[in-house]
């Protein structure tokens, strides 16, 4: 198990910085996602941490020591891509073997370690066949047993899921991190889709713009988004975000589009703010209630346990989501925002208030 | 000297370059084994060049400029041999081949290999143009053998028309070095040439000029050569003429002998005379034929010298001449009651090779057949006027001459 | 029905393209069987009396089997050489990216587009100089350089298809650029390496201009050259020349016939992609 | 960072080759071109651009300028419109079309040289098939008419597969969608050729038109043996005549001024058709 | 609006059946989706629809007219792609405008018509842009501006959604039910995304080895799946199938897995069943209680809202979906089947009892 520590990396390509100052600690063992739409320096920042590629500027430490300077082999890590970057010319086995090999292993340890591995992720029947002759799922495992067979400090993985359909997306999850579980092997893992990230990780890097956003375990960053482009990101469907109104500040009232909301006193306020609802966050009914507001259902999407619906009052739109079953386009509803989950920024900064 | 001792003692291997000869690769093989046999210590290899007279020269051109040892022994075109010792890769043969010899020679390859006082090779075989007719169609409308180019002319065209599908005269006008040696024994046959008696390049004169434009005429006027003749060259008009489609066709003497095999559709029908000339001219016939020389970078002068001598020697171009038809360039031989026996009709060509020119000797030969032949082409074609061809010939050649200047 | 109608339209058009590449090749086949006395009668069109003749007089009036061997030489070295040379060079462009590699991309492209004409008499003093004249030696080099743009240019196109990660992962799992030149590149590409070699070898198999110079004796002289220089006495001997040629196009007859779909692939990689 | 420096040793074989066996020869041609220079009499002398003004003035080489011109721009043309009908109509998928590629790729894959002998026989005035076929008596390759078409039509017969198999290439490229499309929103075949196929294939008709003109421009062996430039020179290309007056006489001065033309037209075109492409 | 009719649809490519008799009427102005698994047949159904390919045998009707043999231009049919099929050489304006060039309306007719949906689908400011200039959800747009511009009687769109990340899938699903709710134009929607098909659909067939296993509201396939196939296919993650044994008649007793529970009585039953119980069907308690059973939390993911947690039982393994927020790997928990919620099929025909 392997601590892994990043002090200020910057990366620029060609005079575009990517990656604009990055310090983070992942503890021993810890399973720690980046997490970030496309192109926002992901793979660039784990491909730093590999030695493929050199930062610009900033060091990296495996266990306080130095490794900035080393080439990939010398680290000890092992990648898992998102391509599998199976060797196609080479069987299953091979494929696995390929580390090892390049070790000048003796043939009896690579053929020992490789029947380990291959039982731990479940090829034992596939280890003659070539890459091609394997579905989706099975070209996962084959990568992952080539990093396994390493017994690397560090696992690498740079959205090793996303090239499978969503059910078996579901279950590589579950194996993944039930790997994760027996090995112990300090993870990094690299993905733009937040449901895997909160899956999987012990702690979650949003990144954006090639810096941090938050950093923190999956469920604090739902709860607590430090800001509003976390908000949106994680949660799905995302965040609603509409404009509030301070209007009283002892007991605080915020307006938010014409709803007055009182809200708890340990808050911070400003006069004008956004404010943000998650879908789940809002109570709906479909009949009247005193403290309820009335709206309209524009579109409603029935998704089996539950709905998601958009809803429209005094002009603005609201995406709720609602175990109710007897929800339609055009029916008259009555909702009520709880006023613990709403989440209000800055308008400037967009930070967390 | 010490290479002879040392030839005694082992043998050398020589390399012969040669054309493709008639008869095939055995008759030539069995005339060098007797050679081999009366020189033990003497072992030849024969080569065979490619086809075309260009592509042979430019092989000789490029092995020898770049100082090729790989040949000994080199056959040449007549035309060649003044090019080949300017430039210094032939071994002048003097001393094997002296002054009294080259009497018993005919004129014509003797000048052509001869450079600045110096004999360069020895004459192999020797050729010549020749006119071929149809003696079966001239006695069917009693016609006399032409002695003119009007003659012939009017023959042709009196027998065409009363023939059917039957070419005039046919002759060889592709663009190559063939078509030189037809356009040459016009102008001769009119009182032209290109190199005056001073001998100047002077292409542009008014003999020349008549003469290409009756070349011209003969397809384009009077329609006794058919179009095709533009592309003929030698086996073209020996096929058609054999196959019996033409009345006159003018070729080298090999073609008599194939005429006169069994099978052939033309045996026992086919004349040959000397060249028709102009009205009050005299008939000439291009020089053609092979000349036996030594590569200057041989490593067995000597061993190629003695080849040379051995296949240039009475006996073997005799041999020659009986076995496979080619025509000696020894007078003496004319007068051999063998040869006569077995060759009549070499015999009889005598007269012709007496009177066969050279084409222009000058080591600038091969620069100027190059603007020779697209240009003639041009002009029996009608592309271009005769008087515009030879100006445009007199003047690149100039531009080529100016090399000897300095 | 109009479907129909397209549809036999596409045969007809299809029929017609067939014949009229193939014909003149079975022409030449038949040409190659008539004696030489049919050569110069033409209904039948068929040999009367189809002989091997003219086979024969080709191997044994010719050192014929020694120029097939200098080509098959020639050809294979250069292929040789010119992959090796090549894909080296492609898969430091491709995958090692070196600063100014689309500089070099471009230099190389440019130098495919020298005509072979400009550069063969300066080629000639220098091969002349370097007493490599008449050597198949010399034709090797130039044919190996003159394939080396296309050769470049494909297997660089080749290599960019393979993703990069194969390159990145066996980085991490301890590669040098030349290990993973030659245990992962290399085999991936082999189909690419393939379709490469074939056409070098059709490329060298075929070239005339060099050969015609740069050789002078069956010491190096190569088929085309052969067939183009074919003796006889004052005329072509067709019927041999076409023995000649069905011989010398057996080879590649059969790699076209083999391997089209790789043909296709290799001529294709560089115009079409990008 | 460290593999981008490593990346030139992988370079330098080819870059070696490529530089002493093209880029200098290049140089070392064009020094030649300012002499004159005779290698069989050992002639050379600086002559600077004597050569040059004699080229202006030399009538066979502008002819040899005008007949390359016309081949490249007639087969060119004739290729490329074969070459599409033909792969638009082999475009579709059908049982055998492996079998047909390979006998249409049969003319590309042959040795120029073969190629050009057949050809010659089969031109042949007397005994040549197209006569007897068409049942006339065409002298082709003796008629300064016939001789460069007859060369052009060779040429096309030679390379219109390989034409036509990039354009199929190009057109495969095109996803099916775009013509089921169009079907759907109503366009007819023709409509859909002259406005989604072709502008879609401009990019490799460009390509394909930049290989074939420059190999065109500078066609050697195929007239050279088909014809040997002649009759009367009306199918001598600029190659050709150079060729000739390099080798046949060692002219080495003349000939590399011809050679250097050659290569300078080629650059034009060249610059001419990127310049196209990367519009 | 247009009614569409199949009957008995067959098409067979080189001898293999791809469509095994399909027989379908979508009513006027419906949104239809066909949904099922990669390579069952929906896009060649779709085409044949569109008269892209014939049918190998069967009749297509719009509105009682047979069309079976009427070229697609002639349909009056409109089709959006997956790979939105835009004409990369022509400006978003002219991606809009060519159906109606290739009609040959008049340019003013053209430039209104072209504004108009330009407005509708949102994309007045890209009309000058080329596609490869836009972003995937703006593609998107310019493929359904191009097939609305038409007002075609019947649109037809295969995976349209497919190629876009999934937030903008969710977005684009909304504006797309919008779209049709204005239009009212006949739909018919291709997907394998189930929860597209729900979302969006009016009614769903799904489509199995060439044939319809269900068709119906995707709210009824979610209740009542017709077969196993369709019970798994539907709902994520997908539901838990285990073996059931009849213990007792009457009252209705069956035994899954060692779990003893009571059904209705008014269900038909046999001996061996499968039972299907949805991951959301499952009642989680961490606290013991008397009519629960104990489990082992093998592993959790923390999804925001709920948690999909895996659970062992005696040897055999549950997914559960669970709003409870304390569950942690590890951990012991106490579930409980809720009975009306089991679905049981016939082990040997699939069906649904
Ligand atoms: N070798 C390179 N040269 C130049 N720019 C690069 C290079 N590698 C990455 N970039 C740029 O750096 C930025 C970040 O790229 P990176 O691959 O790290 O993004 P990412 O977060 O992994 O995105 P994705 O989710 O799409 O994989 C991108 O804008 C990309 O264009
Ligand atoms: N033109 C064709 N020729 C031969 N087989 C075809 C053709 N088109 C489709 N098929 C086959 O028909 C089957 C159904 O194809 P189809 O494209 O309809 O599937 P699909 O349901 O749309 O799948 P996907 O979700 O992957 O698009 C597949 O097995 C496919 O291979
Ligand atoms: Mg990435
Ligand atoms: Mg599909």
């Amino acid at each position: 198990m392997t601590k892994v520590e990043l002090k200020g990396i910057r990366k620029s390509f060609d005079g575009t910085e990517v990656i604009k100052g990055v310090d983070l600690l992942i503890e021993k063992g810890e399973f720690f996602t980046f997490l970030g739409p496309s192109g926002c320096g992901k793979s660039t920042l784990l491909n730093i941490v590999a030695g493929l590629e050199e930062p610009t500027t900033g060091r990296i430490y495996f266990d306080d020591r130095d490794v900035t300077d080393l080439p990939p082999p010398q680290r000890d890590v092992a990648m898992v891509f998102q391509s599998y970057a199976l060797y196609p010319h080479m069987s299953v086995f091979e494929n696995i073997a390929f580390p090892l090999r390049v070790r000048k292993e003796s043939h009896h340890v690579v053929e020992e370690e490789v029947r380990k591995v291959a039982a731990l992720v479940g090829l034992e029947r596939h280890l003659a066949k070539r890459p091609s002759q394997l579905s989706g799922g099975e070209r996962q495992r084959v990568a992952l047993g080539r990093a396994i067979v390493r017994r690397p400090r560090v696992f690498l993985m740079d959205e090793p899921l996303s090239n499978l359909d969503a059910r078996l997306r579901i279950t590589m999850r579950t194996e993944l991190k039930r790997l994760h579980r027996e090995l112990s092997i300090t993870t990094i893992y690299v993905t733009h889709d937040q449901e895997e990230a909160m899956s999987l990780s012990d702690r979650v890097a949003v990144f954006h713009g090639g810096r941090i956003q938050q950093c923190g375990p999956a469920i604090e960053l739902y709860r607590r988004p430090a800001n509003l482009f976390v908000a949106r990101f994680i949660g799905s469907p995302p965040m609603n975000v509409m404009e509030a109104r301070l209007v009283s500040r002892m007991p605080p009232v915020v307006d938010v589009k014409g709803i007055r909301v009182e809200l708890a006193r340990d808050r911070e306020f400003k006069d004008r703010m956004l404010a943000g609802i998650r879908p789940e966050d809002v109570e709906l009914s479909s009949t009247p209630s005193p403290s309820m507001v009335e709206a309209v259902v524009d579109v409603a999407e029935p998704l089996g346990v539950y709905q998601l619906v958009e809803i429209v009052y005094n002009g603005s739109r609201l995406m709720v989501r609602t175990e109710l079953e007897d929800i339609r386009a055009g029916q008259r509803v009555y909702f009520k925002l709880i006023p613990e989950r709403i989440h209000l920024f800055d308008p400037q900064t967009e930070r967390r208030l | 000297q010490t290479e002879k001792r040392e030839a005694t003692e082992e043998t050398v291997t020589i390399v012969f370059k040669h054309g493709k000869l008639a008869g095939g690769p055995e008759a030539l093989r069995a005339i060098l084994a007797r050679f081999e046999a009366e020189n033990p210590d003497i072992k030849v290899k024969d080569e065979v060049l490619p086809a075309s007279t260009d592509e042979q020269h430019q092989f000789y051109v490029i092995n020898l400029e770049a100082g090729s040892p790989e040949f000994d022994v080199l056959s040449m075109d007549v035309i060649w041999v003044e090019e080949f010792a300017r430039a210094g890769w032939l071994r002048p043969l003097d001393g094997i081949f002296p002054p009294e010899e080259r009497e018993d020679f005919f004129a014509g390859p003797i000048s052509a290999v001869t450079y600045q006082g110096s004999v360069y090779a020895i004459p192999w075989y020797i050729d010549a143009g020749l006119l071929y007719y149809r003696k079966d169609l001239l006695e069917k409308y009693s016609m006399p053998v032409p002695r003119t180019w009007q003659e012939l002319v009017s023959t042709a065209k009196l027998i065409m028309e009363k023939e059917k599908d039957i070419y005039g005269f046919i002759w060889q006008g592709k663009q190559y070095e063939g078509l030189v040696c037809n356009v040459m024994e016009y102008m001769w046959s009119r009182g032209g040439g290109l190199i005056d008696e001073d001998g100047r390049f002077n292409a542009l004169k008014k003999e020349n000029i008549e003469a290409l434009q009756f070349i011209y005429d003969l397809i384009h006027t009077y329609r006794v050569s058919p179009p095709l003749v533009t592309t003929a060259m030698e086996e073209t008009t020996r096929h058609i003429f054999g196959s019996g489609r033409a009345i006159f066709m003018r070729n080298w003497p090999y073609a008599w002998k194939i005429f006169e095999r069994e099978g052939s559709a033309v045996k026992g029908k086919v004349g040959v005379t000397v060249l028709p000339a102009f009205e009050g001219y005299s008939s000439a016939a291009t020089l053609g034929g092979w000349q036996l020389g030594v590569n200057r970078y041989s490593p067995h002068p000597e061993a190629a010298e003695r080849l040379v001598r051995y296949l240039t020697s009475y006996e073997v171009q005799k041999e020659m001449s009986i076995k496979m038809g080619y025509r000696p360039p020894r007078r003496s031989l004319y007068e051999d009651e063998e040869l006569r026996r077995a060759q009549p009709f070499i015999v009889e060509l005598y007269p012709v090779f007496e009177r066969a020119r050279p084409r222009p000797e000058t080591p600038y030969y091969m620069m100027i057949t190059q603007v020779l032949q697209p240009e003639f082409s041009a002009a029996i074609t009608g592309l271009k006027s005769p008087e515009e061809a030879l100006r445009s010939i007199q003047r690149q050649v100039e531009y080529i001459l100016k090399l000897e200047e300095r | 029905m109009s479907r129909t109608l397209k549809k036999a339209l596409n045969w007809l058009v299809l029929c017609v393209v067939v014949l009229w590449s193939v014909a003149p090749f079975v022409w030449q086949i038949i040409t190659s069987f008539k004696p030489s006395a049919e050569l110069a009668t033409l209904p039948p069109l068929l040999p009367a009396s189809p002989t091997l003749d003219n086979y024969i007089s080709v191997f044994s009036d010719r050192p014929f089997g020694r120029i097939i061997l200098n080509s098959l030489v020639v050809a294979s070295l250069t292929t040789v050489l010119s992959i090796l040379v090549g894909s080296l060079a492609a898969f430091g462009l491709a995958v090692l990216k070196p600063r100014g590699g689309y500089l070099f991309l471009g230099f190389v492209l440019t130098v495919s587009m020298f005509p072979p004409i400009s550069t063969v008499s300066p080629l000639y003093i220098i091969i002349r100089e370097l007493g490599l004249r008449d050597t198949v030696l010399a034709l090797i080099i130039t044919y190996t350089t003159f394939s080396l743009p296309l050769t470049i240019w494909i297997l660089t196109n080749f290599f960019r298809s393979i993703p990069r990660e194969l390159y990145l992962s066996a980085r991490v799992d301890g590669c040098t650029s030349f290990q993973i030149f030659y245990r992962i590149f290399l085999p991936v590409a082999a189909p690419g390496l393939f379709a490469t070699a074939i056409l070098v070898f059709i490329f060298a198999w075929n070239e005339f201009l060099f050969a015609l110079t740069f050789t002078s004796t069956v010491r190096a002289r190569t088929v085309p050259v052969e067939i183009a220089l074919f003796p006889g006495v004052h005329e072509m001997p067709w019927a041999e020349i076409a023995a000649a040629s069905v011989i010398v196009t057996v080879p590649v007859v059969l790699l076209v016939f083999l391997f089209q779909r790789r043909i296709i692939e290799g001529l294709t990689a560089g115009a079409v992609k990008r | 960072m460290k593999d981008r420096r490593e990346g030139y040793r992988f370079l330098l074989p080819a870059a070696v080759v490529l530089l002493f066996v093209t880029v200098y020869p290049l140089f070392y041609v064009f020094w030649l071109s300012l002499h004159r220079r005779h290698l069989i009499f050992d002639i050379s002398r600086f002559s600077g651009l004597e050569n040059y003004a004699f080229l202006l003035q030399d009538e066979r080489f502008l002819r040899a300028l005008w007949n390359t011109v016309y081949f490249t721009v007639l087969s060119v043309g004739l290729e490329l419109v074969l070459g599409m009908v033909v792969a638009l109509s082999l475009q579709r998928a059908f049982s055998g079309r492996g079998i047909v590629r390979a006998l249409v790729l049969l003319p590309w894959a042959l040795p120029t040289v073969v190629s050009a002998r057949m050809w010659e026989w089969m031109y042949n005035t007397d005994f040549g098939i197209i006569n007897y076929l068409l049942g006339v008596d065409v002298n082709w390759l003796g008629s300064p008419f016939w001789a460069l078409n007859a060369a052009v039509l060779m040429d096309v017969w030679k390379t219109t597969p390989f034409v036509a198999l990039i354009l199929m290439a190009g057109l495969q490229v095109i996803p099916r969608e775009l013509y089921r499309s169009a079907m759907v929103d109503g366009a007819g075949s023709l409509y859909i050729f002259w406005r989604i196929t072709l502008p879609l294939l401009k990019p490799v008709i460009l390509v394909v038109l930049l290989f074939r003109t420059i190999d065109a421009f500078r066609v050697f062996d195929a007239i050279y043996v088909l014809t040997g430039g002649g009759p009367a020179n009306t199918t001598e290309t600029l190659s050709i005549y150079a060729y000739k007056v390099l080798f046949q006489t060692l002219q080495f001065g003349y000939g590399s001024t011809i050679a250097m033309v050659v290569f300078l037209c080629v650059g034009f075109i060249s610059v001419f058709y990127v310049r196209l492409l990367s519009r």
